[in-house]
């Protein structure tokens, strides 16, 4: 078993695990160190250094989340110095794209933004680059602008090593470095599946949900935690609304089971059915077999149904009664339901379709 | 039209003036009757820059013309009021002539002034401290209610005579009690039904039915003994009181003084005890303004260190007196006690005051509440009671040794003593310390530049303060505030009182100014 | 079925690990699961264990799969020959004294009989029946017995065949013979198709069975359910689904409700059912869309989608995870609950619940595993089952030391052929199943842009070597038949599936692939052959 | 009645003199605008509240355009929604529009149409910023940033119109327009009173608080409605609150008794409570005359047990307390209650005179 070790952060005393990083060290004792390559449950892979911090006989600066903590290791991680860096690397990577929030969906859900107002940052020193990429607008759920793009390569990450889809990497070099699939197809021409893991771990505005695009600014959503409707896994999701309709869903990352905040294609993209204009309404009934459906109250529905039930109870007995249980319905809507049919009705004819 | 009468009130009570800016700027008439050229001057019809404390002589004068000339609104006198005739009598020993050897005004513009506000129905009057804080303060004030009952403006829309209260909850506190007479909601303590009552509801069996004491006497007491243990809650008497020197030495002689606040203050400095509270926004509460409503206060921040609200430290009080208060937070002050126990207040529940708060009377819990008292020339009391109220000069008037009238009062960028905005960034650097204003003219005549210090000196105190020269002041008067310890106004006040409420002069004393070699 | 097998075999029907453990293990074994595209969170835990932390992956699966791109070793069997792999897998554990003697001899019982049977099945023999060849059988079996911990996930690839019942309890064999179950990182994890199919077990939404697998039959159970529930109960077991249609078709039953089910696209031998359903004096259908199956109601009730409601779904590992309310309904739209008392309290039994959250607090008073469960205690993670009071802090993995029934069983099996095989009439075989950007019948994925973006209509997936034979160019119309009936679809020819077998989805009405299959049931836990049925196949 | 017109095909009552924007506002009809301010003379200046009237030749500018009886009009035709369009786009050219260095940004009506409208790019050249006049920050709280300003005037109307303070006008022409103080002097050597209600008015980040920069983005912040601390018109304000600690103050608007406006006490001297000053624990005064830290207990005991003694030896009129003006009703009535209740007397009183 390993023991702890004792570093000092900021003039305290911390104790640390050996092998912890100094960004996992200092984030342990709440000491806040920001971050826009790091992602957890992902390499670190030091690419944008805006972590760095002051180590006591080291070199240079050292990025955090790269380097771990050694015994009686003396680190440093709000001198003027560091700042100073950090404003330096946050200008440097503004002044590498089209960053203007005016017209970027993710305004106010941008970790560069953020850092350029933690640090008050209030022009860039550098010319700003224009790149001219075109826009990956190929299909309708992930949209790619990659003027927006800081290169902290998260979105590689996550499609490698988070849901290990293996499609997107970096391609060129230097000023010409890029991400995207293989023969920087668009994603529709890709082997990308379409989880949106690459959307949900971008930190800028350089990947985004498409259909989120202008349905409204992250402060004007509510955010519901909820559980997804599709498979048996039971993802945590976060629905974000708007005027009751689905805006964005994203995976729950605050607790950890069982998606850990990943999701698939379905619990990402395939909440339109609930604001389809096929949705029912109000209850419908048949009066007659071969006549058309009549719009009813709900009063009249459930009379028509007790009524009926009660009938066929009374000529045929209670096992001519079945029911069929739904699997995407709630356990407490399961067990009503159950309990109608065992307790009310007097069958065990219930199931449902589990087999399937 | 508005008649504002002893109030600054651009800079005393900002946001209120901004509405009668905008009445103005609507077509209202306006009139400002204050010694001083205050910032409303600029938006005036008429400005009367009367003497200091010749209030009472003023409206009388205006009176005698309304009467004198028939101006007066008949039908309302004679329907809704009682005590003309005494009135009249009174008022016509005030003669325009007579009142403006008093006042300074000449007797035409007298004249002019009554003609002006008969001219126009309704007309609001308001006043402040300018009109009460003199030892005449409640003739004033009745005075000023003569004259709008005498006009017919009581009891409408738009009209009754409005005192802005100086500080957030003043209201408040009368409302609760905090007064030496009256229990919640004015009711008398000299009232054995009112103590049956309240001693029911709170668990004891008697309560005292002897008026008590009010602040000034409370202080004088501390030096005869009469008054052993002193509670102090949330001011600063050792800014706010006149004559700092005589009332640091009061709050010396307290055998036992026990002061709360949320800072050390000059007064805490004599405390035995000092206990350390919530502050506003660390506060679940309410407030209630100057025209009677109740507002909500949230709590929105927590208190530093152990720092507790004040409910909770009189509730913990009491348990060591044996008594256990069932009340266990503000809105269950309110809902279970206050609003039971005081009628005027028994249809305001915290759940009805979300948003725009409830004015009182509001007595049931389906009443909006009342934003015009005495309508229809219905007053609390029956019939409104003129009253016949004659000149009295301050208690102090310039000599040849202090030949300057001193008043005093509050600038806009600071409040009271500057606990508060004395520690609020950047409002220090818009007024940074104390000054003396003069008039250019007595500048001149005493060789004083601006911003030069100077000394000013009463018959209980010397302060070194820079001369801010000024056309707001008339020659003769020297104006300063007490928000700064070291240049305190209150260094120099007259400890003297209004024999009924006990106000002290703070707008009338006697000075002298000179040059520091 | 997983129930059926897995509470013969252990005691207790549910995935005996947690998904989380899958990324840390030394061995998975997937088999009938296309993890990738039905479970693809879990799809990626899998290849997360493989990439990261070199976790070994056996794939045992007709069909060329992603996961086999991942795999160490892939046994590709013909389809529902199950029972001999795993017979022949043990067969090879056993003859090279592989198995975990200690955990056999204290932990389980039927070893004997185990042996005696799969002793018959020889690599050699297997290789025969199944298609897999020796070699591979012997190396995937060593890799298995020596890997240290090994969990196996398998899906419908399992469960939908007439010996889906035998198929599970096969898997569950070979996991205690190597002492996998009731450790972390071990077990049999069934991985449910729909999101709350668990939940709707454990809440007794079963015919033999009331909440938490209490037995209807039970003398006790009864009563304890009946002062509960202030009724009278049927102590007679009901009918199953596949039941239910047929006594519908025979008069037997009457009426029939159905809340959120669209038997009419998913159930095999659809034009069949239809006739069965035609024939009820009543059905009601309680839905969000009016489905196949709601469009021949009799009263159609609109209900909350899940985002519309409050509730609780509990997942694949048997963790209860709360749903909350982020919309308003449409319309009139009420929540299934609500719709289900106002029906059963107007029946005189009422059930007058103000909330979910009340439903729920009535649920762990009858429903032991539940007892300790609490909406509070959800707000944050999930908790997952037995979870017997308010201070357990819920069950990983399940039979650690002890299984539910006490000692594991071993069932001796034996292989049985599908119902339905190819012919010369006929000499095509189907399976069935779904596709990534798809769900069950489609109300909700098909209308939504994404998927169908990805995914606009059905496709049948042949083999090149066939699609040539036939002359089948890729995105052309065909015309498949089976014995019950035929349905067009796109071709889309790709090595997926082995030659002569073809691949078809049901999750589009306008090809209902559930024409073509065979209702015959497995007989005890009566889940249709979905995986196995012969066709015929010809160019449109 | 014949008070009404026809807005968007539908009849809608109006009262004569009313505004298109009012009568449409009642009607149910809300139509962006920028430069319109509640109970201000109408300026027509930002262009965006655009409607069509029928049989007029151009758009109308709904805030200042009166409704006539039968008049037609129409709020969301694709002409209107063009020229909105164009508009906003012209004015994301009069400056500087870039969210990210902006403290409004999230607080912005040019950026909620930017959103609206969907615009994705600047089609016309921001301004040079060589022709944009610097920053004014010197003063403690409010900073004037004109690359932001799209002399909308509301701060003008504000000051004017609804503060009456005067303080500041549009000068200057064409090219070199600018919102200035008399003599175009810096806020704090001007006439201003620093109300800050210009800077409750400006629909863009022209005008910020500069107490509150980089205290929190407006989604971070949540807002707690309070009455204001200071004199006694009890002005209805909204606590701008991030992680428990008050950023900022505004107005309420359309709340009595103060409509929306705050003077510069309430808008800006609030920090006081985070005053380092402030009491934190019990004082008791040691017989050396110095205070020492004690705990509530003890506090309270010893308060309890010395009015005990005096009321034992001199009566309960030796106790007299002075309660607070400023602190909540509950407060007086507590003290009051202990005061009678539980001392026995009724020397309670307070500041209510000065």
């Amino acid at each position: 078993m390993d023991t702890k070790i004792t570093v000092t952060i900021d003039g305290q005393e911390v104790s640390a695990d050996p092998g912890q990083t100094i960004l996992e060290a200092a984030r342990s004792q709440g000491i806040y160190i920001p971050t826009l390559c790091h992602y957890s449950k992902t390499t670190n892979v030091g690419a944008c250094r805006v972590c760095v911090v002051e180590v006591e006989n080291a070199r240079s600066y050292v990025a955090s989340c790269c380097a771990p903590v050694t015994p009686g290791m003396v680190i440093r991680t709000n001198t003027p110095a560091i700042r100073a860096a950090q404003k330096m690397i946050i200008e440097l990577l503004w002044s590498s794209g089209d960053h203007n929030c005016l017209t970027c969906e993710q305004n106010g859900a941008c970790e560069l933004q953020d850092l350029v107002y933690w640090l008050q940052i209030d022009k860039p020193r550098f010319p700003i680059e224009h790149h001219g990429y075109e826009m990956d607008n190929s299909n309708t759920m992930i949209t790619r602008d990659l003027n927006k793009c800081i290169l902290c390569g998260r979105c590689i990450r996550a499609c490698n090593e988070i849901q290990v889809n293996e499609v997107l990497d970096f391609a060129n070099r230097g000023s010409y470095a890029k991400v995207g699939p293989a023969f920087d197809a668009d994603y529709i021409d890709s082997s990308c599946v379409f989880c949106g893991e690459c959307a949900q771990v971008c930190p800028t505005g350089a990947i985004t949900f498409k259909q989120a695009k202008f349905a409204g600014r992250p402060w004007e959503l509510s955010k519901t935690r909820t559980t997804c409707a599709y498979c048996g896994v039971g993802c945590q999701i976060d629905l974000y609304t708007k005027d009751n309709k689905i805006v964005k869903v994203m995976g729950n990352r605050q607790y950890g089971p069982p998606n850990e905040g990943s999701l698939c294609v379905k619990g990402r993209f395939g909440m339109d059915f609930i604001s389809h204009p096929d949705r029912i309404s109000k209850p419908l009934i048949r009066h007659q077999k071969g006549e058309a459906f009549k719009e009813a109250a709900w009063d009249e529905a459930y009379a028509f149904i007790a009524q009926r039930l009660a009938a066929v109870k009374k000529e045929y007995g209670p096992d001519s009664i079945a029911g069929l249980s739904s699997a995407r319905c709630t356990n407490e809507e399961n067990y009503v339901f159950q309990k109608f049919l065992r307790g009310g009705i007097g069958t065990n004819n219930i199931d449902h379709c589990a087999r399937l | 039209m508005i008649i504002l009468v002893g109030t600054n009130i651009t800079e005393a009570h900002p946001v209120a003036s901004t509405f009668v800016k905008d009445a103005v700027l609507a077509g209202a008439k306006l009139i400002v009757i204050d010694p001083r050229r205050t910032d409303m001057v600029d938006f005036a019809e008429m400005h009367v820059p009367l003497k200091v404390g010749s209030d009472v002589a003023l409206i009388n004068g205006v009176m005698n013309v309304l009467i004198e000339e028939n101006l007066y609104d008949k039908k309302y006198v004679d329907s809704c009021t009682e005590g003309f005739e005494e009135l009249k009598k009174k008022v016509m020993e005030y003669p325009p002539e007579r009142a403006a050897e008093i006042s300074g005004i000449p007797a035409d513009t007298i004249r002019e002034l009554a003609r002006k506000m008969a001219s126009v129905k309704p007309a609001m009057l308001m006043y402040t401290l300018g009109i009460t804080e003199h030892i005449c303060g409640v003739n004033n004030v009745m005075s000023c209610a003569n004259l709008q009952m005498l006009l017919g403006n009581v009891g409408v829309e738009c009209g009754g005579v409005n005192p802005q209260r100086g500080q957030n909850n003043v209201q408040g506190a009368c409302d609760m009690g905090a007064l030496p007479n009256v229990f919640p909601g004015y009711q008398q303590v000299a009232n054995a039904d009112a103590r049956a009552k309240f001693a029911k509801a709170w668990n004891v069996k008697s309560l005292p039915d002897k008026p008590g004491m009010m602040m000034p006497t409370m202080m004088k007491n501390l030096t005869t003994g009469k008054v052993k243990a002193f509670y102090v809650f949330g001011e600063n008497l050792a800014n706010t009181e006149p004559d700092i020197h005589h009332v640091e030495r009061e709050l010396q002689s307290a055998e036992f003084l026990v002061c709360q606040d949320i800072f050390p203050t000059e007064t805490t400095r004599f405390a035995h005890v000092i206990l350390p509270a919530a502050a506003w926004s660390e506060n679940d509460g309410t407030f209630a303004s100057s025209e009677r409503r109740v507002n909500r206060v949230r709590a929105a921040s927590v208190p530093p260190g152990d720092a507790r609200p004040n409910w909770w430290i009189f509730k913990e009080l009491a348990k060591r007196f044996g008594h256990e208060w069932q009340s266990s937070s503000a809105q269950e002050i309110w809902d279970n006690e206050i609003s039971v126990l005081a009628p005027s207040m028994a249809g305001i529940k915290y759940a009805r005051l979300e948003n725009d708060g409830l004015q009182w009377p509001c007595p049931t819990e389906d009443h909006p509440g009342t934003p015009t008292l005495h309508k229809g020339g219905k007053f609390t009391r029956g019939l409104g009671m003129l009253k016949a109220i004659d000149y009295i000069p301050p208690a102090e008037v310039p000599d040849q040794e202090y030949p300057f009238v001193l008043s005093t009062g509050r600038r806009l960028y600071h409040y009271h003593t500057r606990t508060q905005t004395g520690r609020s960034a950047g409002i220090n650097d818009l007024l940074g310390e104390e000054t003396a204003d003069i008039s250019t003219a007595d500048a001149e005549a005493k060789g004083i530049s601006d911003g030069e210090k100077i000394s000013v000196k009463s018959r209980r105190g010397e302060v070194v303060v820079k001369a801010r020269v000024t056309k707001e002041v008339p020659p003769g008067l020297v104006w300063m505030a007490f928000h700064f310890r070291e240049a305190c106004a209150n260094w120099l006040t007259n400890p003297v009182y209004d024999p009924v409420t006990q106000t002290a002069e703070y707008k009338a004393c006697a000075v002298r100014i000179d040059k520091l070699r | 079925m997983t129930v059926a097998g897995l509470a013969a075999t252990f005691g207790s029907g549910a995935m005996t690990n947690s998904i989380d453990e899958l990324e840390s293990t030394d061995l998975i074994l997937a088999t009938g699961t296309n993890t990738t595209e039905n479970h693809p969170v879990i799809g990626a835990k899998v290849k997360r264990a493989v990439r990261r932390h070199g976790t070994k992956l056996i794939v045992i699966d007709p069909r060329e799969i992603d996961l086999v791109k991942y795999a160490d070793i892939w046994l590709r069997q013909k389809p529902g020959t199950d029972v001999a792999v795993f017979n022949g897998l043990m067969n090879v554990i056993i003859a090279e004294g592989l198995y975990d003697k200690e955990y056999v001899a204290g932990r389980t019982e039927g070893f004997e009989a185990l042996k005696a049977v799969v002793a018959k099945y020889t690599p050699e023999s297997v290789e025969k029946i199944s298609g897999v060849p020796a070699e591979d059988l012997k190396k995937a079996a060593r890799m298995y017995a020596q890997a240290g911990r090994a969990s196996i996930i398998y899906a419908m690839g399992i469960t939908q065949h007439i010996t889906g019942t035998d198929n599970v309890k096969s898997t569950a064999n070979l996991s205690m013979l190597c002492g996998n179950v009731g450790i972390e990182g071990g077990g049999v994890n069934p991985l449910r198709g729909q999101n709350n199919v668990q939940g709707a077990c454990d809440m007794g939404a079963l015919p033999n069975v009331y909440p938490a697998y209490q037995p209807v039959a039970g003398e006790d159970v009864r009563k304890k359910f009946e002062a509960a529930w202030k009724a009278a109960l049927s102590p007679k077991p009901g009918l199953t689904l596949m039941e239910i249609m047929a006594a519908a078709g025979s008069g037997k039953i009457k009426a029939l409700y159905v809340m959120g089910e669209n038997p009419l696209l998913s159930d095999p031998d659809l034009q069949h059912v239809a006739k069965e359903l035609q024939k009820l004096d009543l059905m009601i259908v309680q839905d969000i869309f009016l489905t196949e199956t709601a469009q021949m109601a009799d009263v159609v009730l609109p209900a909350c989608a899940f985002a519309e409601k409050e509730g609780t779904f509990t997942n694949t590992e048997r963790r209860v995870q709360r749903v909350r309310k982020a919309l308003e309904p449409p319309g009139e739209a009420r929540a299934d609950w609500e719709i289900i008392c106002g029906i059963s309290s107007r029946m005189g039994y009422p059930m007058t619940y103000a909330s979910a959250q009340e439903i729920f607090e009535e649920i762990r008073t009858v429903t032991p595993s539940y007892a300790g469960i609490t909406y509070d205690r959800l707000e944050k993670e999930g908790l997952q089952w037995p979870c017997p009071t308010v201070s357990h802090s819920g069950t990983k993995f399940l039979h650690k030391d002890k299984f539910s029934r006490g000692l594991g069983l071993f069932t001796a099996l034996e292989y049985i052929p599908p119902n339905e095989l190819p012919d010369q009439e006929y000499p095509f075989l189907l399976s069935t199943g779904r596709v990534l950007y798809h769900y069950h019948t489609g109300t909700m994925t098909t209308r939504a842009r994404g998927p169908v973006e990805r995914c606009p209509e059905s496709l049948v997936e042949i083999h090149p070597e066939d699609a040539g034979k036939l002359g089948i160019a890729d995105g052309q119309k065909v015309r498949v038949t089976s014995r019950r009936g035929t349905v067009e679809v796109k071709a889309r020819i790709t090595e997926k599936s082995a030659p002569g077998s073809i691949f078809m989805n049901f999750h589009f009405t306008e090809a209902p692939v559930n024409f073509l299959t065979n209702p015959a049931l497995d007989p005890t836990g009566k889940i249709p052959e979905y995986k196995v049925c012969a066709v015929k196949l010809e160019a449109a | 009645m014949s008070d009404t017109f026809i807005l968007n095909g539908k009849e809608t009552p109006y009262t004569p003199g009313q505004m298109i924007l009012e009568a449409a506002k009642v009607g149910g009809i809300e139509i962006p605008t920028l430069c319109y301010l509640k109970g201000s003379t109408p300026t027509g200046a930002c262009r965006i509240c655009l409607v069509e009237v029928k049989g007029a030749r151009s758009l109308m500018a709904a805030c200042s355009t009166p409704v006539t009886p039968g008049m037609e009009v129409f709020t969301e035709t694709a002409l209107v929604h063009q020229a909105r369009k164009l508009n906003v786009e012209l004015l994301l050219s009069s400056g500087t529009h870039n969210c990210l260095t902006c403290e409004a940004n999230g607080n912005c009506r040019l950026q909620d149409l930017a959103y609206f409208y969907k615009i994705t790019d600047l089609r016309f050249e921001e301004k040079a910023a060589s022709d944009i006049y610097p920053k004014e920050d010197r003063n403690p709280l409010i900073v004037r940033d004109f690359s932001r300003c799209i002399l909308c005037g509301r701060c003008v109307q504000a000051c004017n119109e609804v503060m009456v303070n005067r303080a500041i006008s549009q000068g200057y022409r064409g090219k070199e327009s600018k919102i200035v103080t008399g003599g175009d002097l810096p806020y704090h050597e001007s006439e201003c009173v620093f109300c800050g209600q210009c800077v409750e008015v400006c629909p863009v980040g022209a005008l910020t608080e500069k107490k509150a920069k980089g205290l929190g983005r407006p989604w971070e912040i949540k807002k707690i409605r309070t009455t204001c601390p200071y004199c006694g018109v009890g002005c209805q304000q909204w606590l701008h609150v991030k992680d428990g600690k008050i950023v900022k103050v505004t107005a309420v608007e359309d709340a009595q008794p103060n409509m929306g406006r705050l003077c510069v006490k309430g808008r800006f001297a609030y920090d006081f409570i985070y005053s380092e000053e402030r009491l934190k624990t019990p004082l008791i005064r040691e017989a050396n005359g110095e205070f020492r830290e004690a705990s509530w207990d003890e506090a309270l005991d010893l308060v309890a047990e010395k009015f005990k003694e005096i009321i034992k030896k001199d009566g309960p009129d030796a106790i007299a307390g002075v309660s607070c003006a400023r602190s909540i009703n509950e407060d007086s009535y507590q003290m009051q209650k202990f005061f009678r209740a539980v001392i026995g007397t009724n020397n309670i009183d307070h500041c209510a005179r000065t």
